[in-house]
């Protein structure tokens, strides 16, 4: 089947929705189609919890909110880029206002504001401890009012088309019946996510597997700064990696190994518990490492402990997570501490483009945590995300819909539908082979938690990657069992798997290449951050042997490269 | 060893299956069914995402109510855990039932804010104490997960009934003081299809994880509603 | 989706609220005649007498409206809570506010017939 | 799903079979309203002979059955109807679960006293 659409959003997170509000909002008469592989407001962004960064308030300016930016990145993200992004999230924060976002509120009934780490003042903007929630289910409602965005909900993008360095459009399984659907289009806003998935042991969603960013990288966009991954201290053990939320450190919550010792005290004297999310997630794995974790069914762990505070307390302050602890792991956390340890929460790198979203292909954006701007360079602050979602996913709607109101209509050739319905239906469904999508899988993550974690080294990263490249080799020889056609999940997720492979390759191999640290990116071989060689972007380009790497300067305006320390 | 006897359903006919599947302490219901898809039988369909019950994917009957799966520990239901998918929603594959009616009732009751001066462009502060916040808020928290439609009496006789998540959501906006679209949901919510076919079963309220009180809602919004129509009448 | 204002159902929403309430006490009242101290008062000539007070007419009249109204509405909210009903939806309104008035009026009838 | 929806109570709680029992008992009243009319009818024979022989049916020992499962589909449907009357008016909402409660040990008081009284009066 084939549809026609002059804008295709694909993905609806925040950038999504904020991309299809804007190009339907620019102009009435685009057509602009949103597909999604969930219902629209099961996106991943519903998880975030802390809140939203902004300048709102004449005490603080631009100029800090990009200082503590640019200075959270260790100085990789692009200067320019950041000061545009600082004066664009006011406005949209007010937008949101407007289209019915709940925010939290001052006693005046101005919208409220809290600090959160690596900031120099109140400047996170915040709806309870639902922030990416609120903000997507009220993008999804104003999304409702424009009659020229149709919503294509449960389709399962496969493929990319891009033809003469311009995109086509896209192929997506409809998963209700299991057929192919070509979208053509002018445009195509890729806005699918990071890649969280790539490991076992994370905060992120399900879905969150890096799709968008695999079929772009298959199509020829470069990926930027792969190797930055960033960790969260304290996820939930049993529950797979569920973000326990730093507030209960910020309550008096103790990290405890299984000497009983609060260990903090030798990594951070004086911040203790505190101390900004690099350091705690380093120490927590050092314990860990040394032999000072506690064992368990789903691996090692150490003990956040909040039983001091009593019951009356964690249930006051704390009903949240209390609640989280006892329904996702079976843990109350009046009567016993939570076994955490860090989890994969975040990709900085992603799909390249410039500061106005465009990527090397004519016609297609990317915004979100699939792109990569480069805002949070090797390190996010929290609280940026979702502003960078809103800020670049408006950027990408409006000059898309620019772009397609002079661009011609992308067509499939019946000859690349022919090769795509073989190349699902036939070369992967209907194959038979030895290998099970789920064990690579599972290899999988067992490679990205032994080699390109907390703690990264050469040789560690070199078997990695040999591992990474004999899995990829074994996925050619993947059965689906489920060999039906409607709602074939199995399907689906072994379409993923191969998305997560080829994206494993390029943060190892990108990885193992940087030869410094640098925020996320951390090396015991290489322990110093290195700006004479390193202070530059990493892209990653496809070719079927494997990744080909080249580097970008990072663009600096304003600030030179100081010493991070807080 | 906890038996897990799953209500599946292949397109054609439907059946239940058995598996073991080694639970421990921590294990959520969710985590079980992908230990099941990943190494018994990876034909079983469900839909899952956020995995910490606040995407709305994953509702399902475990043990007769409807739960979410990510929510819910094995360890509390026993040696047996039946799981079916959600009443009140056609089946389409296995746990996953058809939602697209679902969504569409949602966008019938416009859940939005309704404003004449909507200014796209240049957006201007809406002020709202935390009191006013208070009225509605609660009614924002659903995730719509449908769990308080497949329990609900009116919902199981009348396809088109508009159900109790989206008249929460009416509601919801109703009741928000940024918004100047009463009239227009109140007239939705006035369909014979709306507020009208809710009796109080109340049921919503008990079955719904996020404690979003949809009963509360649809009650207030049809007292509301019934006496904007009757004024109207009225010529007040 | 039907949009279109439907000025009986709020009416008859608030009604059958208002009659439930009120039949609470009417019909405590007519148990209490009827039951509540001997059966004397099932007597032929004891309702013909009772029925004769304009009092106690008035209040059956009252009480013969109300629930005839309350009961035909409340079988006029099942039906219409079913596919099948809502498909007839004109047809479920107007035979039941049909019957409803057929059982007041045959009641006001045997009421001033006796 | 039809009309056996309102009759799944596995899983679910009171409400479900308070919902389900304030229709039934709505409906077997409406029978007896359309009974009690048509046996009112009686009345219009003026001798009064009809009526009494009818009544002493309706009084009698074995009729008696019928009037405690009568009066237990009025009282409850009375003072459950009363239950959500008050929940329509927005009163009490947030006791909803306490007040079901109370309402169904209330439902019973009274019905066992009436049907006590039923009991007394005939053939007392
Ligand atoms: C637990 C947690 C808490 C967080 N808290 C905060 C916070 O407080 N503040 C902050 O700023 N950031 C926070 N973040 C980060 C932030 O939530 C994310 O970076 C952001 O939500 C990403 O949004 P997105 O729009 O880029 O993508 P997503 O929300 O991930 O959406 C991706 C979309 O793409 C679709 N998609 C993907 N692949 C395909 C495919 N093949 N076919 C079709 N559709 C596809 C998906 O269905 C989905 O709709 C948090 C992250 C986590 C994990
Ligand atoms: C004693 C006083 C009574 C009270 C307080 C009362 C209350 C109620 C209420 C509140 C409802 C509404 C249910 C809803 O639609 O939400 C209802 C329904 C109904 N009532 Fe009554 N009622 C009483 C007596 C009667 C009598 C005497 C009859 C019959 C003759 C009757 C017949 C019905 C019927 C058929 C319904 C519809 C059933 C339903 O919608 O669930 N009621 N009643
Ligand atoms: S009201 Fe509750 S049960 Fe219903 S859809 Fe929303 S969250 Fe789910
Ligand atoms: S269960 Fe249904 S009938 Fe009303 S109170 Fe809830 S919507
Ligand atoms: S998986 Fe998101 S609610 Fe359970």
């Amino acid at each position: 089947m084939k549809v026609y659409h002059d804008i295709v959003v694909v993905g609806s997170g925040l950038a999504g929705l904020r991309a299809a509000i804007a190009a339907a909002e620019k102009n009435r008469n685009l057509s602009v189609a949103i597909v999604s592989k969930t219902y629209l407001i099961r996106c991943h962004s519903v998880c975030a919890e802390g809140g939203i960064n902004t300048v709102l308030r004449e005490t603080d300016e631009f100029d800090t909110h990009a200082w503590d930016t640019v200075k959270g990145s260790d100085f990789l993200a692009d200067q320019d880029a950041v000061e545009f992004f600082v004066r664009e999230v006011p406005t949209e924060i007010l937008r949101l206002n407007s289209w019915g976002c709940p925010w939290s509120r001052d006693d005046s009934g101005k919208i409220a504001q809290r600090i959160l780490g690596g900031h120099s003042s109140g400047r996170t903007v915040f709806a309870a401890d639902r922030t990416g929630f609120h903000i997507t289910h009220t993008l999804y409602e104003r999304l409702l009012t424009y009659p020229n965005v149709d919503k294509y909900e449960e389709y399962f993008v496969t493929n990319l088309v891009v033809e003469d360095d311009t995109v086509k459009g896209i192929a997506a399984i409809e998963l209700k019946t299991g057929e192919l659907v070509f979208f053509e289009a002018k445009a195509v806003i890729l806005a699918t996510g990071g890649a969280g998935r790539l490991y076992g042991f994370t905060s992120c969603s399900h879905i969150v597997t890096g799709d968008g960013t695999a079929l772009a990288y298959r199509a020829g966009v470069p990926l930027k700064d792969m190797e930055f991954v960033q960790f969260h201290p304290t996820g939930l053990v049993p529950a797979g990696g569920v973000l326990i939320s730093e507030a209960c450190r910020g309550e008096g919550g103790y990290l405890l190994n299984k000497n009983g010792e609060r260990f903090m005290e030798k990594y951070a004297p004086e911040k203790m518990e505190l101390a900004p999310r690099d350091i705690v997630a380093r120490a927590i794995w050092t314990e860990i490492l040394e032999g000072r974790g506690f064992d368990s069914d789903y691996g090692p762990y150490v003990a956040l402990d909040l039983t001091h505070l009593g019951e009356d307390r964690i249930k006051e302050r704390l009903p949240l997570i209390r609640e989280a602890s006892i329904k996702f792991a079976g843990i109350d956390p009046v009567e016993e501490p939570i076994p955490v340890r860090p989890t994969v929460h975040y990709f900085m790198g992603g799909i390249h483009t410039n500061s106005r979203s465009e990527t090397p292909i004519k016609g297609l954006y990317a915004a979100g945590e699939c792109a990569c701007v480069s805002i949070h360079g090797a390190n996010r602050l929290g609280g940026n995300a979702l502003a960078e979602c809103l800020v670049f996913g408006r950027v990408a709607g409006e000059l898309a819909a620019e772009y397609a109101l002079n661009a011609k209509q992308g067509k499939i050739s019946a000859e690349f539908r022919q090769k795509e319905e073989k190349r699902i239906f036939d070369d992967l469904l209907g194959k038979s082979g030895d290998e099970s999508p789920y064990q690579i899988k599972k290899e999988l993550n067992e490679t990205m938690e032994n080699y390109f974690w907390i703690f990264r080294e050469g040789d560690g990263m070199l078997k990695g990657v040999k591992k990474i490249q004999e899995l990829k080799e074994r996925y050619k020889n993947v059965e689906i069992n489920d060999k039906s056609r409607d709602f074939n999940t199995d399907l689906t997720s072994a379409i993923e798997i191969g998305y997560m492979l080829d994206l494993a390759e390029v943060v190892a191999i990108g990885a193992l290449k940087r030869q410094e640290s640098r925020g996320a990116h951390y090396r015991l071989d290489y322990p110093k951050r290195d700006d004479e060689n390193w202070l530059k972007h990493t892209l990653a380009y496809y070719t079927p042997e494997g990744p080909k790497f080249d580097y970008k300067p990072v663009s600096i305006t304003k600030w030179e490269p100081v010493e991070r320390k807080y | 060893m906890v038996e897990f006897k799953i209500r599946r359903y292949d397109g054609e006919k439907s059946y239940w299956q058995s598996f073991e599947v080694p639970a421990k302490r921590g294990m959520t219901v969710l985590e079980a069914l992908y230990y099941i898809k990943e190494n018994y039988d990876s034909s079983l369909a469900f839909r899952a995402s956020c995995r910490m019950g606040i995407c709305g994917s994953c509702a399902m009957k475990i043990n007769d109510k409807p739960r979410l799966a990510c929510e819910t520990q094995v360890l509390t239901l026993g040696n047996t855990v039946k799981v079916e998918p959600l009443d009140n929603f056609k089946v389409i594959k296995d746990l996953i039932t058809e939602f697209d009616g679902f969504f569409e009732k949602l966008k019938a009751v416009k859940p939005h804010l309704i404003r004449k001066d909507d200014n796209y462009a240049e957006p201007k502060e809406l002020l709202q104490t935390p009191e006013e916040l208070n009225e509605y808020y609660v009614f924002t928290l659903c995730i719509k997960c449908g769990a308080c439609y497949s329990v609900c009496p009116a919902a199981a006789t009348l396809d088109e009934y508009l159900g109790p998540a989206a008249m929460t959501a009416a509601y919801r906006f109703c009741a928000d003081s940024r918004d100047e679209g009463q009239k227009e949901r109140y007239e939705i919510a006035s369909s014979p299809n709306g507020v009208w076919r809710c009796h109080l079963a109340m049921e919503c309220s008990e079955v719904c994880p996020k404690n979003v009180e949809p009963a509360k809602a649809v009650q207030l919004l049809r007292r509301k509603t019934a006496f904007s129509m009757l004024k109207s009448l009225l010529g007040w | 989706m039907e949009s279109a204002k439907s000025v009986m159902e709020p009416i008859a929403w608030i009604f059958q609220m208002l009659t439930g309430l009120v039949m609470i006490l009417l019909i405590t009242l007519h148990f209490y005649v009827t039951h509540m101290t001997s059966h004397e008062a099932l007597k032929y000539a004891e309702v013909v007498s009772r029925v004769a007070q304009p009092e106690f007419k008035a209040m059956y009249a009252a009480l013969l409206l109300i629930v005839s109204f309350h009961a035909f509405n409340g079988l006029r909210a099942i039906l219409l809570d079913t596919n099948a009903g809502m498909r007839g939806r004109k047809t479920v309104n107007a035979l039941t506010t049909l019957a409803f008035l057929l059982a007041f009026v045959y009641g006001l009838y045997l009421l001033f017939s006796i | 799903m039809g009309v056996s929806g309102w009759f799944r109570f596995k899983g679910r709680s009171l409400f479900s079979w308070a919902f389900t029992f304030q229709r039934l008992t709505g409906v077997v009243l409406l029978i007896y309203l359309l009974a009690h009319l048509t046996y009112l009818s009686t009345l219009l024979d003026t001798t009064g002979a009809t009526y009494e022989s009818m009544i002493a049916i309706t009084v009698s020992r074995q009729f008696l059955i019928f009037d405690i499962l009568l009066i237990l589909c009025g009282v409850f449907h009375g003072v459950n109807g009363f239950r959500i009357i008050l929940h329509e008016f927005g009163i009490a909402y947030g006791y909803r679960k306490p007040l079901l409660a109370i309402f169904i040990v209330i439902a019973v008081v009274v019905w066992l006293y009436a049907s006590y009284i039923m009991y007394s009066l005939t053939g007392g």
